[in-house]
């Protein structure tokens, strides 16, 4: 019944990552994305990381994605009109293609070490995910922390300079 | 107090800093902030300058750890003996009188010329003062920046070009030196060098070909920036191009860089190669003497006249070096205080001239004599300084460059380089007799002010300086002599264990040979590539007592 | 929970899929799109793997991943904001003063 | 005394630094003279008392040396501001002195009224002191700076009418070729200097130390070089050949500085040094040849030229090229105290006949700019007559042309006809001596003739001047006339300090006071002397005779031509118009030396920047750039601008480089 499940989200997944790249009019591009992930947050359920899957609706599909269509929006950009290139799609495409086949081929020939931490599915669902995570931000991490907030300062303030008519 | 070197060094720094928080329009509050600090700069070098003692050795040193990457350590190791003293004191005189001169020459981007000029005299100084090579190369690296920025940015009609190619020329040189840095360190660190600190590399006993190889890169970057002879086109048109203050800058002092680094760096660091050489050098230094002067009688421009000028005489200053005695080296560091002040002068005043009639071409004045005469007799006295007239400074340093040069195995050289007073003296009185005498007869010349209050303030110290050296000369050498024989000590000394086997071809019926001084007649009877120099250096060589030092 | 291989193998086909993207669209959004693609197929390892080892790190990892991308997306736009009000045009092959 | 000997330069220093600084300011013409004259004429009394303290002292006791400050020493080198006073200094010091004074005397009445009066008297001090420290230096190097510091000075006054071209022109050439000179100074202190010091540790620049170590010089060889460099040196100050055409064109200068510097004193230095250092002369034979030579050419060249000059000064320049080379004949003959003895003379004749030369010129231009003439005043053709107009000037001018031409009596003779007996009869040039002598003589009669030439041409004779200037001719004031007088008198008595002994009337005080300063000098020259025959002393009358007769011969062509029969000199130039011409443009040496040195320079000057520099230094560096760039032209195409092309390229690069790493 997983396995079924864990397939069948895959397919979506992998289909409307596919429709990202393919879709000519962007808005459509976008929403594809959204669906990918949605697909991944699902994904994120499935391996005990609710807070992960709660984050990536939040932040990706919610903010991320919402700043982009309203960019597409703002721009109103239509079809992606230029012609295409078709060696380069070949050409692409098999780069592609060889970036998997090394991904996947690590992925099969390489030894996974034995679990060694002390995070047991059990023991998530008995303390909780947000717990843990925040528990490990906020101590082990927490000067990284701290300066991701002033980068996400930085960004802000880059934007708007940017996003200036004049600069 | 034991600081006062690196304040001298950074205060520069500390007037950018203030300068940033000064707005860009208040032009007048920028230059007299920038003068004052290049003032209070000049003060506490005087600190420098009456604390130092005349001694052979290092002093005002500080040497903390700065970087220590892996096998590479460097250290901030600074300090001045008689060689670099009068060079940071020539630095921080000259800096003021830059600064003053812009006051009208320059109303475009005051600010950044402005911290342009007090960056370059922190690299300047801290290249003088660095005892670390790397420090060195660091501060070598910081000097070009700000003349880069200030000659393609307040220069002339050409200046992008003047700027690249005097950024390249000079990138070329400082990069094989920097080759030549590292090798040399690896090579130091198999004898138990633990830092790029130079004292350290003085008793490093290289083999032959190494100290050619290295001797040869760091010549040719010192020989860039010079300029010696073949290597020398980039300045007349950085010169020509760059603003007023620029062009006084670089012929006093960023040209010392080169000659300084041979007398710091090339020759005590790998002394067998330099006495190899010396022939090679010196016969390029006195073509440069005769043949910048000759290219110099032809020019039509003042400033690219008094460029050309500039290389005739730094070529002496090569030809004194290569002497290796202590008259020559002596002659050499004072003909390079002159030729900053002589040189720097004489650009100051075409800057004087240009500023009023924006134009350098010779045939565009004649007879201004009659309408400014103060400039006319500054800008004479300045004409006589740069000829050589005794009693004026260029003298004093010509005179001792060739006396020394001619002690020394360079006789031949030295006869053709003195005819290169004959040809100054032709290009510098024609180009003054054809600026100053005549009738006056240019309507646009006839309206031409003298020099206003701020314009004799800049003059009159290099005027007084003139003749104070020219006359006086006594302070500058005493102070200066100690560690000029220790370089030539070093360098003989080197020389004498490199031909430790007999010489027993010297010639009979030589009289008095066995009087002579040891070191002399070794030279003399060596030919360049004699391959006694080849042999190594042998433990059996007895302790030579260097020959001025005896006396 | 499934096999951290086919976690991975999903994983690897996003990130190819979104090399692809990248290569090949000329709209600077969906590119940039595609690149959220392959963030997010790396995020997926990286919680993939933190569950397998029991370790939370990879997650606190996802989570500046995601910061980064944000502050990418935000500064990423504003610049094709720029772009376009300057070229009126959003095709990156109408970026191409660097050339020579 | 001796020891304020440092006064004697400073006084001008102090008079120059007031004229120079605040003479803009004073306006005065009478004071800034006043200061002028008086600052000189202080020397001239510190002269006075060390010439009396040293006349009571016994002559080898007349040697002091004054160190003021050090000044450079570097290593072995050592060279003080000091002097050095001996009987041979003191000689010059009272010359300059005396003389300078008289002519700073003068130009306050030449000079006045001309704009820049404050920076005349200014150079004229700066000239005094330079001369003083070039007679006084105890070294060759404080020498030096006079030697310069009097170029120097001798470029500001004949440049003194800057507006005009031909007087900058004539300053620089003067400047130039003095420093040609100074190229041979410098190689010969050098060699000197060396050679002492790398043989026998002597490392020394200083006049008595060199004396005390000349011993250990050999005769010939490296002194030859050496020697051959100073001459070098003093032919570039004392314009003899091949270095004499600048002292002509410096007659641009304002009169009184051709009575100084062109006539007096600075002219002379070259013999001064050759004096100053005869202990090293002496020990060449080869040297001293190619000095007499070269003296006796130049005084019988010069004087050929000087014979049809039109200009008044320009004759008398000529002139003083032509005594300044029986001077050097006399060095070169070993008669070092014959030589100095006819330096002062020649200072009191020859500054005298400028001076007056400047009356007339002033008179002349005076006058002429009265009636609005544009004549030139310094033209013998359009003087005249003016002996009547100008009684005083005329009987001082006729005395010192006397005196010049080697009349019995008058100073000029006495010195001209020791030179003249000794180049004949001196024990080092064989059978040379009789063409030296040949030399001196005949340059002595074409003295005679081109001297009354122009005395009359100028004095005697109708007023060929514009008719209505004449009634404006008029003797000049007292403030020029004086110092004419005085010297008049000095060239007509001054020859009496050394007189021949051969006459017998007075000891040869001269040669005496000079004796301990030459007798070193004599004893090197005996060693190779050749002592022939005894010369009787009736060959030495008999030579005097003959020089007197040749003298006058001179002086009865020149009556002839000019004043009997004023024909005869057009005629003479129709019948050798080539010979005319050629003697007319001083044989064409400025042509030949423009032609020679100065055009090829140029030439060779704007080739190494057009074609060396330009083209191939340039041209190299360039064309590195541009082959640079040409491979960059090619390679730029890979730099397309285009983003996905870059990240095309990187996503390839991770590709194949983490498939190596993963296949491999």
């Amino acid at each position: 019944m997983e396995t079924l499940f864990f397939l069948i989200i895959s397919f979506v997944a992998i289909i409307s990552a596919i429709l990202v790249v393919t879709c000519k009019n962007p808005i459509n591009s976008a929403l594809s994305l959204i669906m990918t992930f949605f697909c991944l947050a699902t994904y994120y359920v499935m391996l005990d990381a609710p807070f992960m899957a709660a984050v990536q609706v939040m932040v990706y599909a919610g903010a991320i994605m919402v700043l982009m269509v309203f960019t597409i929006m703002l721009l109103n950009i239509r079809v992606d009109a230029s012609k295409k290139h078709s060696h380069k799609i070949v050409f692409s495409s098999i780069i592609g293609f060889f970036t998997f086949v090394n991904l996947a081929y690590v992925l099969f020939k390489s030894r996974v070490a034995v679990p060694t931490g002390p995070y047991s599915a059990d023991m998530i669902k008995q303390v909780g995910h947000t717990e843990l995570i925040g528990k490990e931000m906020f101590t082990n991490f927490l000067l990284p922390f701290e300066i991701t907030s002033i980068l996400l300062l930085v960004a802000i303030v880059g934007a708007v300079i940017l996003a200036k008519k004049k600069i | 107090m034991s600081n006062v070197l690196s304040l001298t060094t950074f205060l520069p720094i500390l007037g950018v800093l203030l300068l940033l928080f000064i707005p860009k329009d208040s032009k007048g509050v920028l230059r007299n902030v920038t003068l004052g600090v290049t003032i209070v700069t000049f003060l506490v070098s005087l600190i420098i300058l009456t604390g130092f003692q005349s001694n052979a050795e290092f002093q005002f040193t500080e040497n903390v750890p700065w970087i220590a990457a892996g096998p590479f350590i460097m250290r901030y190791n600074i300090g001045i003996d008689g060689i670099s003293l009068w060079l940071v004191i020539l630095t921080t005189f000259i800096m003021p009188i830059a600064v003053l001169s812009t006051y009208t020459a320059v109303d475009e981007k005051v600010k950044e010329y402005m911290i342009c000029l007090l960056l370059l005299e922190t690299g300047m100084l801290g290249a003088f003062i660095s005892l670390d090579l790397f420090l060195f190369y660091i501060f070598w690296e910081v000097m070009l920046i700000p003349m880069y920025f200030m000659i393609g940015i307040w220069g002339g009609k050409n200046k992008l070009y003047a700027a690249v190619k005097f950024f390249i020329y000079t990138m070329v040189g400082s990069l094989l030196m920097l080759v030549a840095l590292i090798f040399l360190y690896f090579k130091g660190m198999e004898a138990g060098i633990t830092d790029f600190g130079l004292l350290n590399f003085f008793s490093l006993k290289l083999d032959m070909a190494t100290q050619i190889w290295l001797f040869l890169a760091f010549a040719f970057a010192f020989a860039i920036k010079v300029p010696m002879f073949p290597l020398h086109t980039w300045l007349p048109d950085a010169h020509t191009e760059a603003p007023t203050a620029g062009s006084v800058i670089l012929a006093a002092v960023l040209l010392k860089m080169g000659t300084y680094g041979y007398v710091r760096f090339a020759i005590p660091l790998f002394p067998d190669a330099a006495q190899k050489f010396a022939p090679l050098i010196a016969t390029l230094a006195v073509i440069g003497i005769i043949y910048a002067a000759l290219v110099a009688m032809v020019q039509e421009d003042v400033k690219k006249l008094v460029a050309y000028s500039s290389v005739a005489h730094l070529g002496f200053v090569m030809l004194g070096i290569f002497a290796f005695n202590t008259e020559g080296i002596t002659g050499g560091m004072l003909q390079m205080i002159n030729h900053g002040i002589s040189t720097g002068a004489l650009f100051l005043i075409v800057g004087f001239i240009y500023e009023r009639r924006h134009t350098r071409l010779i045939t565009d004045f004649g007879g201004l004599s009659k309408q400014m005469p103060v400039f006319a007799t500054i800008f004479m006295i300045v004409t006589f300084s740069s000829v050589g007239l005794p009693g004026t400074n260029g003298f004093v340093g010509e005179f001792l460059i060739l006396l020394g040069a001619f002690e020394s195995q360079l006789r031949w050289w030295t006869i053709v380089a003195t005819s290169g007073v004959i040809l100054s003296a032709v290009y510098m009185l024609w180009v003054f007799q054809r600026v100053m005498f005549g009738e006056l007869d240019n309507p646009k010349n006839q309206k031409l002010s003298d020099l206003n209050v701020r314009e004799v303030a800049i003059m009159v110290p290099l005027v007084v300086l003139i003749f104070f050296i020219g006359l006086y000369p006594k302070p500058f050498i005493d102070k200066m002599e100690p560690a000029i024989n220790k370089l030539v000590a070093q360098v003989h000394v080197s020389s004498v264990n490199a031909q430790a086997i007999p010489d027993a071809e010297m010639p009979a019926g030589h009289p008095g040979m066995e009087q002579m001084p040891a070191g002399h007649p070794g030279m003399e009877q060596l030919p360049a590539g004699h391959p006694a120099v080849e042999v190594p250096s042998s433990p059996h060589a007895e302790p030579v007592v260097n020959p001025h030092e005896a006396k | 929970m499934e096999n951290l291989n086919s976690y991975l193998i999903v994983s690897a086909v996003l990130f190819s899929i979104g090399t692809i993207g990248v290569l090949t669209r000329k709209n600077a959004i969906v590119i940039f799109m595609c690149i959220e693609l392959m963030l997010n197929a790396v995020n997926l390892t990286f919680v993939a793997f933190s569950r397998y080892l029991g370790n939370l790190d990879g997650q606190v990892f996802v989570f500046f991943i995601m910061t980064v991308a944000a502050a990418e997306a935000a500064v990423g736009l504003a610049l094709f904001i720029a772009f376009f009000n300057n070229k009126d045009s959003i095709d990156v092959t109408d970026a191409n003063l660097m050339k020579w | 005394m001796f020891d304020n000997v440092w006064l004697i330069p400073l006084f001008p220093l102090i008079g120059f630094l007031i004229n120079g600084l605040f003479g803009k300011k004073i306006k005065n013409e009478a004071i800034i003279g006043g200061i002028g004259t008086l600052m000189i004429f202080l020397s001239f009394l510190v002269s006075c008392g060390i010439l009396m303290q040293m006349i009571g002292l016994p002559p080898e006791q007349r040697v002091f040396e004054k160190v003021v400050f050090p000044w450079i020493h570097s290593g072995h080198f050592k060279a003080d501001m000091a002097f050095l006073v001996d009987p041979l200094s003191v000689v010059m010091i009272m010359v300059v002195t005396g003389v300078g004074s008289l002519i700073h005397l003068y130009s306050i009445g030449y000079m006045h009224g001309e704009e820049g009066f404050y920076r005349f008297f200014a150079y004229l001090n700066l000239f005094c002191m330079s001369m003083l420290l070039l007679v006084l230096g105890s070294n060759m190097l404080v020498m030096f700076i006079g030697w310069e510091g009097v170029g120097l000075c001798s470029y500001l006054l004949i440049g003194y009418y800057f507006h005009k071209k031909s007087a900058g022109d004539a300053a620089k050439k003067a400047f130039v070729m003095n420093r040609i000179g100074d190229f041979g100074f410098l190689i010969g202190l050098f060699t000197l200097y060396w050679w002492l010091g790398s043989n026998h540790n002597i490392w020394t620049v200083n006049f008595m130390e060199i004396k005390a170590a000349s011993h250990l010089l050999p005769y010939g060889g490296v002194v030859t070089v050496a020697t051959l460099c100073f001459f070098l040196g003093a032919t570039g100050k004392s314009a003899q050949i091949p270095l004499f055409t600048w002292l002509p064109d410096a007659m641009e200068g304002p009169t009184p500085v051709s009575a100084l510097i062109h006539a007096a004193t600075m002219v002379t230095a070259g013999v001064y040094m050759i004096g100053r250092m005869s202990f090293v002369f002496i020990k060449s034979p080869d040297t001293m040849m190619v000095i007499a030579v070269v003296g006796a050419a130049t005084a019988l060249f010069a004087a050929t030229i000087g014979t049809a000059q039109n200009d008044i000064k320009r004759v008398l320049a000529y002139s003083t090229v032509s005594q300044l080379g029986y001077m050097f004949l006399a060095m070169g003959v070993g008669a070092f105290s014959a030589g100095i003895f006819h330096l002062m003379t020649h200072a009191f004749f020859k500054a005298c006949l400028f001076l007056g030369s400047g009356s007339v010129i002033h008179s002349m231009h005076h006058a002429l700019h009265k009636v609005h003439s544009h004549d030139d005043a310094q033209d013998m053709r359009n003087m005249g007559g003016l002996r009547k107009a100008m009684p005083i000037t005329f009987i001082t001018f006729l005395v010192s042309t006397i005196a010049i031409s080697g009349i019995p009596g008058f100073s000029g003779f006495f010195s001209k006809d020791e030179i003249l007996w000794q180049s004949f009869s001196n024990p080092y040039h064989g059978n040379l001596n009789i063409v030296l002598w040949g030399f001196g003589a005949a340059a002595a009669c074409l003295t005679a003739f081109y001297m009354f030439r122009l005395v009359f041409m100028t004095f005697f004779g109708e007023c060929r001047i514009n008719p209505g200037a004449k009634s404006y001719l008029h003797e000049s004031p007292l403030v020029i006339t004086i110092p004419l007088m005085v010297l008049g008198t000095l060239a007509a008595f001054g020859g009496y300090l050394g007189m021949p002994k051969l006459m017998g009337l007075l000891p040869n005080y001269f040669e005496h006071w000079l004796d301990p300063v030459f007798e070193l000098s004599t004893e090197y020259g005996s060693t190779y002397a050749q002592h022939g025959d005894h010369l009787s002393h009736g060959l030495e009358w008999g030579l005097m005779g003959l020089s007197v007769l040749i003298a006058i011969i001179g002086i009865g062509i020149a009556f002839t031509m000019y004043v009997q029969n004023t024909k005869l000199p057009g005629k003479f130039v129709a019948t050798f118009p080539a010979l005319h011409r050629a003697v007319y443009n001083k044989w064409y040496v400025d042509e030949l030396y423009d032609y020679l040195f100065v055009n090829p320079c140029k030439a060779f000057g704007q080739f190494l920047w057009k074609g060396f520099d330009v083209l191939i230094v340039d041209g190299v560096v360039n064309g590195v750039a541009n082959t640079v760039m040409g491979f960059s032209g090619i390679f730029r195409y890979l730099q397309s601008g285009y983003i996905y092309n870059y990240a095309f390229s990187m996503a390839l690069g991770v590709v194949v480089m983490l498939g190596y790493f993963i296949f491999k």
